[in-house]
């Protein structure tokens, strides 16, 4: 392993196939034992959210707000109705930033991405997505304080108020993004729909997500809420009730963050286009709970409508001028957040000093959350083919992963490695994703 | 008018934010017009060195290089890419100066440092490794920058003499519009209080800003949101060490009290918090120290 | 720690022309010997000395650093010796981060009269340093 | 590529035993950019010189290093040569391999090695030298002198006679100083007020000293040769030209204050005349005092003037002046005696000061000359004199000896037993010093007299008993406890800097000592200069002296001053701070870290270095976050290479 960045959050390594004589799958989600911990250890606490985004620059708005998040809780710090307006605006704007870029950018299909992409002559022009996906930087940029990675969001609320005709640049720009969205899901239904109901893996799992206090997806803040595959709830508490239970489980019990996800564990999404959105997923797969692997494709457009709402109507809310973005702070100690990110719950824990330097520092991530369930996913391809290995295997497996799109493979630089071993554990045959 | 160069984007590695911010400039659509991909492998993975060797020698004009430099494997991977192309380009924070993996290079006893050294890699600029002829710098690029590496690189006639930097030879400091009062440093604030006043340069109320050392061009992002300069750029043209630069800056704002046993002097100093995080965050592996070394300490 | 015995440390003294400067030279006119090890480069003020100076020193192979000026209140400069004084304090904290031992720095203020004061410095800063043994710095390339 | 030439000196055998320099200089023969070297037994030489001139010719040289003695030897010498034969004189450097190698190494091989390292840094320095010129500087030629006793009218005096303007400013409403207030002088006895009247007038009629009483300097802007002050003109409320002295107005004045002038042992009225030999000889009226003139809440003074000279209407006036150089001789207070609560010191009337006692027996004193007791009248038939009250006692007071007690405190023993033939006088003493000339001879005849008591010992306590004092002590020659009743103790106060001395040093840019006086460039070597150009300090301000040692600073200063005055143009070293526009933003850290406000950003954001006032140390360099302040002629790069070059490594 390098001392690349990022090792330092628990990541899709590579797959093992081949055991010996047995054929197996499985994933494997190392990480460093301590590393992030020992990077942070010494750091100044406000500084975390910088680290935090660019280690992980495509959910860089999501690793912010967690560890924001996850300060105020060290800090015992409610942050003003004007801070928090804030910041939900901005986790949506980085969930529509993220869905537009996996969906359009990074799909493990066409030519490794842009080149490819823009000359390609979709009906969905490649120049306008590119457009909103500029538009959605620039928006992360207001509301951040600076495009990709943002920078206003301090230990009990944000460092400054967004001036006025930002403010109003925001607006225009956000219901531009959902006209853009909804065409996207058009044509996504279109064309992307058949496709998901073609792919017939289904593999039952625990869902987590996290719910308003109307049992609706929320994207901010909320409760951490598990359903079992049934649909039943099993556990609801907020992250640091949830925190030790996921460490438990996430070995051996089938769990899946992320759109799917949020659509499972909750009554559905928050906003009235996106619940309408939903009916058709549900009359193509059946109701809640969803298990087919490749819904979580249609499960994420969706949200990207459900995305450009909320941003429109968190913009619409936010009023320039305010000043109260503060609150003041307690004597520092341990926090726990959980945030939904753009790929799924990402769950920030910090222990700080009296000065507010850090003492320990633990993210998990939506790929480690998930590992039994893609292990469960991988072992049901692989039985289902007979334990043989052909190109057809290693595409399906490839085509598998790419289904927890929404978790895995754009944002890991790291290619996934598909790896055969020998008799004696030598690796004997190694693919790697094209 | 169109581009008729032959590129390449390679980023070995990194957190994939010198992508995006590639593919989010205005003018990638025009410097895409015309211009022959060689590969656009956003992650090691993309790429093997086979693919690479396929390529002839000096075939790519000009080869974008991004992520850290961390290993044997991919100091032999910067070579062979060297090899390929007539012009590299550093870009970003991690190839311009080790980035934020090159604290890294410093975390002492630490799992990590264990790991980095059995793989024969610390953190290294590309420039460490290889000869580097244009920098792009920040974590990631600024919008402008990358702007204006693409019309210099690719939609303009003339060729950027070797060495440019994508950004102001002067600091942050000359694009912040903060007022400036000279104020002396008595005390260090951070962000535990409330922010600081967003008209007022940041130093001035104590709170620890890289702004002087570090190279502009960003139009001082960080300040306009009332947040310090973490350096990301790097250091301005006229010295070596980042870091070295703003603790020695920092030092001589502190006004001497008239005690020559300098006590009070050195509460001031000795009340600025991880030092390396602060003055090296990204330019660790690229100071003049590079890594952590054991003096017997 | 390495053979100590066959390790002669480079060492290179800044030193401030106005006092500590003028001491060596007065070693020389008093004929009192001082290790060969420490190379002089002449300052206006040890206040002149930047961080650049120090780490490139560093970088360039020298085992230790001696930064002579005025005594403390005696600074032609109004305190530049006390200023350049709080930025090898900061200086170090970071060499310490980086492993570097901060006694690799030695820091003295020795009047223009004080020959056998410097002497003896540069005796005792040539040992402490042959004692340290060889800075790893350089080989870290 | 730079065309070097290397001259290595043999000085005789000096360098040459210990240092192999046919080799240094074989090998500096090799070293990139060096294109002559060769070596000479003495390069100081007129021969050697002429080799230096010749080879500059010869080959065409842009730069030399002779490495030989200290440069603080020959620099110049070497630089001089260099100018004559066409080469800029800031293109040679000097390595210093006699007294930093051949000198203090004894081992030929390894003084060798050092010399050429030396060399090559040197030969590094060279190859980034540029040309340069001395800064040529127009100037004022007025002299401000701040302070009007006696050593400030003594500085004013010579200034002016030597055909410069000369602006005396004194914070009181007239010149004279503490000297003004001494009874007679020692060790000749002449009467103070009669050696320094003569004084005080030359210097109110001198056609080149203006006179500014009762006025502060409260700005200093500039630089050597080119100061502005700013001066604040306190209002008197009484012309001076129309006042006659009449005396009316005091008659009719109801308020009456302590007398400064006799160290508050009398009392004077609001509107009043500081002394009677006062210059300007005039009436004040004393604001702080007065019932109220704005609104005019009393006015009988201006009902009773004859003359209309009391004019109520005055106001503070702040007027610039443009000087070229500038005395400081603000003098010293005494230590306040209430510091000295063990001897009732400002608490008992009669435990006075030595200023105090000044007046007391001062024949045009508050008492005529007849010594009373301040609290009852009685006349004084035993005195007690305390030495060293305040000075020498590091732990508690001053650390340092005020040098003038012992001999003033011999000479008012000896004026009390003039006025009271029968009275008692002890002296508490812990040694005495008197180290002026004549002090000595002077001193040992009054204690020699036995007329007066001389006790070797501390006094630990004094009590006021109400008609007498108890004057608890120790004679530490005999080991005795000493219990003594007198009618007065005089305490041999402390000098300490004049009030507000730190301030002022504030604003004119120079530092103060340890203990509070303005602080001298060398202590022995520029004892009337200081650190700031064209600032020079003298008299007591500077520490603690006596008459004939002010006097004499006074001069000093003013022939200082006078060199600067009378200079066509000054020369400044052109090695000062430059400033690369290209890399400065105008942050402004470095005009913190300047000494001399040499340095500003200007509105095009960058700094520009004013290089008149610089001083080329460097700290701006130091302080510069973006590495766009260098020195000339040592910038980083040559730097950073000459530390490459002294180590023997490759740049």
């Amino acid at each position: 392993m390098a001392s690349n960045l990022i090792c330092l959050l628990p990541h899709l390594d590579r797959v093992e196939l081949v055991n010996g004589d047995e054929l197996v799958a499985s994933v494997s989600v190392p990480q460093a034992r301590d590393a992030f911990s020992s990077y942070m250890r010494g750091r100044l606490a406000e500084d975390a959210p910088l680290y935090v985004q660019r280690i992980d620059a495509h959910c860089a708005v999501s690793q912010h707000l967690a560890a924001v998040r996850a300060l105020d809780a060290c800090y015992n710090a409610r942050p003003p109705k004007g801070a928090i307006a804030i910041r939900r605006a901005l986790a949506y704007a980085g969930v529509y930033y993220h869905h537009l870029e996996q969906l359009f950018f990074s799909r493990p299909s066409g030519n490794g991405g842009i080149a490819g992409l823009v000359r390609t002559d979709d009906e969905l022009a490649a120049h306008d997505v590119l457009q909103a996906l500029r538009r959605a930087r620039d928006v992360v940029d207001i509301l951040g304080g600076r495009g990709l990675t943002p920078e206003r969001g301090i230990p009990g609320g944000v460092s400054v108020g967004i001036a006025d005709e930002q403010l109003s640049l925001a607006r225009d720009i956000a219901s531009d993004l959902l006209r853009v969205a909804l065409r996207s899901e058009e044509g996504f239904r279109a064309r992307g729909a058949r496709w998901v109901e073609k792919q017939d893996l289904s593999v039952p799992a625990y869902s987590l997500a996290t719910v308003n206090d109307d049992g609706e997806a929320s994207l901010y803040d909320g409760t951490l809420r598990i359903v079992d595959p049934k649909g039943v709830e099993v556990a609801a508490g907020d992250a640091s009730e949830i925190l030790p239970m996921m460490m438990k489980w996430k070995e051996d019990v089938p769990l899946r963050v992320g759109p799917l996800a949020r659509l499972n564990a909750t009554s559905g999404a928050s906003t009235q286009r996106a619940r309408e959105l939903q009916k058709h997923l549900f009359d193509a797969l059946g109701a809640s709970p969803i298990h087919r692997v490749a819904a979580g494709n249609w499960a994420m457009i969706i949200e990207l409508v459900e995305a450009a709402e909320l941003l429109s109507s968190a913009l619409a809310e936010l009023a320039a001028g305010d000043s109260a973005l503060n609150a003041s702070l307690d004597e520092a100690g341990e926090g726990v957040a959980a945030i939904e990110g753009a790929r799924g719950t990402l769950i920030h824990r910090y222990l700080l000093d009296a000065d507010g330097i850090v003492q320990e520092a633990q993210i998990v991530s939506p790929d480690s959350l998930m590992e039994a369930d893609v292990n469960a996913a991988l072992s049901s391809l692989i039985t289902g083919r007979g334990r043989e290995v052909t190109d057809d295997t290693i595409e399906r497996i490839v085509s598998l992963i790419g289904s927890y799109q929404p978790a895995y493979l754009p944002s890991a630089p790291f290619s996934l490695r598909i790896v055969g071993r020998d008799k004696d554990g030598r690796v004997s045959q190694e693919w790697r994703r094209p | 008018m169109p581009n008729n160069k032959t590129l390449a984007f390679y980023a070995g590695s990194g957190c994939g934010g010198c992508s995006q911010s590639l593919m989010l400039s205005p003018s990638l659509a025009t410097m895409l017009d015309g211009a022959d991909i060689a590969f656009w492998a956003t992650r090691s993975g993309d790429l093997t060195e086979d693919e690479i060797s396929q390529v002839d020698d000096k075939g790519i004009d000009v080869l974008m290089f991004a992520g850290p430099v961390d290993g044997e494997a991919s100091v032999a991977t910067a070579k062979l890419l060297r090899r390929k192309a007539k012009r590299v380009v550093a870009y970003g924070a991690c190839a311009h100066l080790g980035g934020l993996c090159g604290l890294t290079n410093v975390i002492p006893g630490a799992k990590l440092r264990e790991l980095a050294e059995k793989n024969g890699g610390f953190i290294r600029p590309l420039s460490a490794v290889i000869d580097v002829d244009y920098v792009l710098p920040g974590c990631p690029p600024p919008q402008g920058m990358v702007e204006r590496m693409l019309k210099e690189l690719f939609l303009s006639d003339d060729v950027p003499d070797v060495g440019t930097v994508f950004a102001s030879s002067k600091g942050v400091c000359g694009e912040c519009d903060r007022k400036h009062l000279n104020s002396p440093l008595e005390e260090i604030r951070r962000f535990h209080a409330a922010p600081p006043d967003p008209d007022i340069c940041l130093l001035d109320q104590g709170y620890i800003c890289l702004g002087p050392v570090t190279r502009g061009g960003c139009g001082a992002v960080c300040p306009e949101a009332n947040r310090p300069c973490t350096g990301c750029a790097g250091p301005v043209a006229g010295v070596l060490d980042q870091g070295g630069a703003i603790l020695q800056s920092l030092a001589s704002l502190v006004p001497l009290s008239g005690d020559v046993s300098g006590e009070k002097e050195h509460r001031v100093l000795d009340s600025i918090q991880d030092i390396v995080g602060t003055a090296y965050k990204y330019s660790a592996a690229s100071s003049l120290l590079k890594r952590r070394v054991n003096d017997g300490e | 720690m390495s053979d100590n015995k066959s390790f002669e440390p480079k060492i290179i003294a800044f030193l401030c022309k106005w006092t500590t400067y003028a001491a060596a030279d007065l070693c020389g006119v008093s004929r009192m010997p001082y290790p060969s090890n420490i190379s002089i480069i002449k300052v206006n003020c040890t206040g002149e000395v930047t961080a650049d100076m120090i780490l490139t020193a560093f970088e360039k192979g020298a085992d230790g650093i001696l930064i002579g000026g005025c005594r403390p209140g005696h600074c032609r400069y109004e305190g530049g010796n006390l200023k350049g004084a709080n930025r090898v304090y900061l200086l170090k904290r970071a060499l310490k981060e980086f492993g570097v031992n901060p006694e690799r720095i030695r820091e003295v203020g020795i009047a223009g009269a004080q020959g056998l004061i410097f002497q003896r410095a540069a005796e005792k800063f040539t040992a402490d340093i042959r004692a340290l043994g060889p800075s790893p710095v350089m080989s870290n390339a | 590529m730079s065309r070097i030439g290397v001259f290595v000196c043999r000085c005789g055998t000096n360098i040459a035993d210990t240092v192999d320099t046919g080799f240094v200089a074989k090998t500096l023969r090799g070293y990139p950019g060096v294109v002559h070297a060769e070596d000479y037994d003495y390069m100081c030489s007129e021969i050697g010189q002429q080799k230096i001139r010749d080879a500059i010719k010869e080959h065409n040289l842009d730069g030399v290093v002779v490495a030989s003695c200290t440069p603080s030897m020959h620099q110049e010498t070497f630089r001089n040569a260099a100018e004559e034969a066409g080469l800029n004189r800031y293109r040679l450097e000097v390595a210093n391999i006699r007294e930093q190698v051949s000198w203090v190494h004894d081992d030929r091989e390894v003084a060798t090695e050092k010399a050429i390292r030396i060399a090559r840094a040197a030969v590094e320095k060279v190859r980034g030298d540029d040309d340069l010129e001395p800064i040529a500087v127009d100037h004022e030629s007025t002299c401000l002198v701040v302070g009007g006793g006696i050593t400030g009218i003594q500085a004013a005096i010579d200034v002016a006679n030597s055909g410069h303007k000369v602006i005396l400013v004194e914070k009181d409403p007239s010149i004279g100083g503490h000297m003004a207030q001494l009874s007679v002088t020692f060790p000749t006895l002449d009467c103070a007020q009669c050696i320094l009247t003569p004084r005080m007038v030359e210097a109110s009629r001198h056609p080149n000293i203006e006179l500014l009483t009762y006025s502060e300097v409260v700005k200093v802007a500039g630089y050597t040769g080119n100061y502005e002050v700013t001066i604040r003109k306190n209002p008197t409320y009484v012309d001076a030209d129309k006042c006659n002295l009449c005396d009316k107005c005091t008659e009719v004045c109801p308020v009456s204050v302590k007398e400064e002038f006799n160290e508050g042992l009398s009392e004077r009225k609001a509107i009043y005349l500081p002394f009677e030999q006062a210059i300007p000889s005039s009436y004040v009226l004393d604001e702080d005092a007065c019932l109220g003139v704005k609104p005019i809440r009393c006015g009988l003074c201006e009902e009773v003037c004859d003359v209309g000279a009391i004019d109520y209407d005055m106001a503070p006036e702040v007027i610039t002046k443009k000087v070229g150089t500038i005395i400081i001789a603000t003098g010293y207070d005494l230590y306040d005696p209430s510091h000295l609560t063990e001897y009732g010191g400002g608490k008992y009337p009669d435990v006075v000061t030595s200023l105090q006692f000044e007046r007391m027996v001062h024949p045009s004193g508050p008492m005529k000359g007849q010594l009373r007791r301040p609290s009852d009248g009685r006349p004084v038939k035993s005195v007690a004199f305390v030495h060293c009250a305040g000075s020498r006692d590091p732990g508690r007071h001053n650390p340092y000896c005020s040098r003038i007690c012992c001999t003033y405190t011999a000479k008012q023993a000896l004026l009390f037993k003039k006025g009271v033939p029968d009275g008692v006088a002890n002296v508490f003493y812990i040694d005495i010093r008197t180290d002026g000339k004549g002090y000595e001879e002077f001193a040992q005849g009054i204690i020699s007299s036995r007329r007066i008591r001389y006790i070797r010992g501390k006094v630990a306590k004094v009590v006021d008993e109400g008609d007498h004092l108890t004057v608890w002590g120790a004679d530490t020659l005999s080991g005795k406890r000493m219990e003594i009743d007198v009618d007065l103790v005089v305490l041999a106060m402390a000098m300490v800097p004049s009030e507000g001395t730190a301030e002022l040093a504030k604003t004119f840019h120079i530092n103060v000592d340890e203990n509070g006086f303005l602080k001298e460039a060398h202590p022995k070597l520029r004892p009337v200069e200081t650190t700031t150009a064209g600032v020079f300090i003298a008299g007591t301000a500077q520490g603690p002296k006596d008459i004939p040692d002010s006097v004499a600073q006074g001069s000093a200063a003013a022939s200082k001053a006078i060199a600067i005055l009378a200079a066509e143009q000054l020369s400044h070293s052109p090695e000062v701070a430059t400033v690369n526009e290209e890399l400065c933003s105008g942050c402004g850290i470095c005009t913190s870290a300047c000494p001399y406000d040499a340095i500003k950003v200007e509105r095009s954001g960058v700094a520009v270095v004013n290089e008149i006032l610089c001083s080329g140390c460097g700290i701006c360099a130091a302080a510069c976050p973006a590495g766009a302040i260098e020195v000339k002629n040592e910038r980083h790069e040559q730097v950073e290479d000459m530390i490459a070059a002294a180590l023997g490594s490759a740049k």
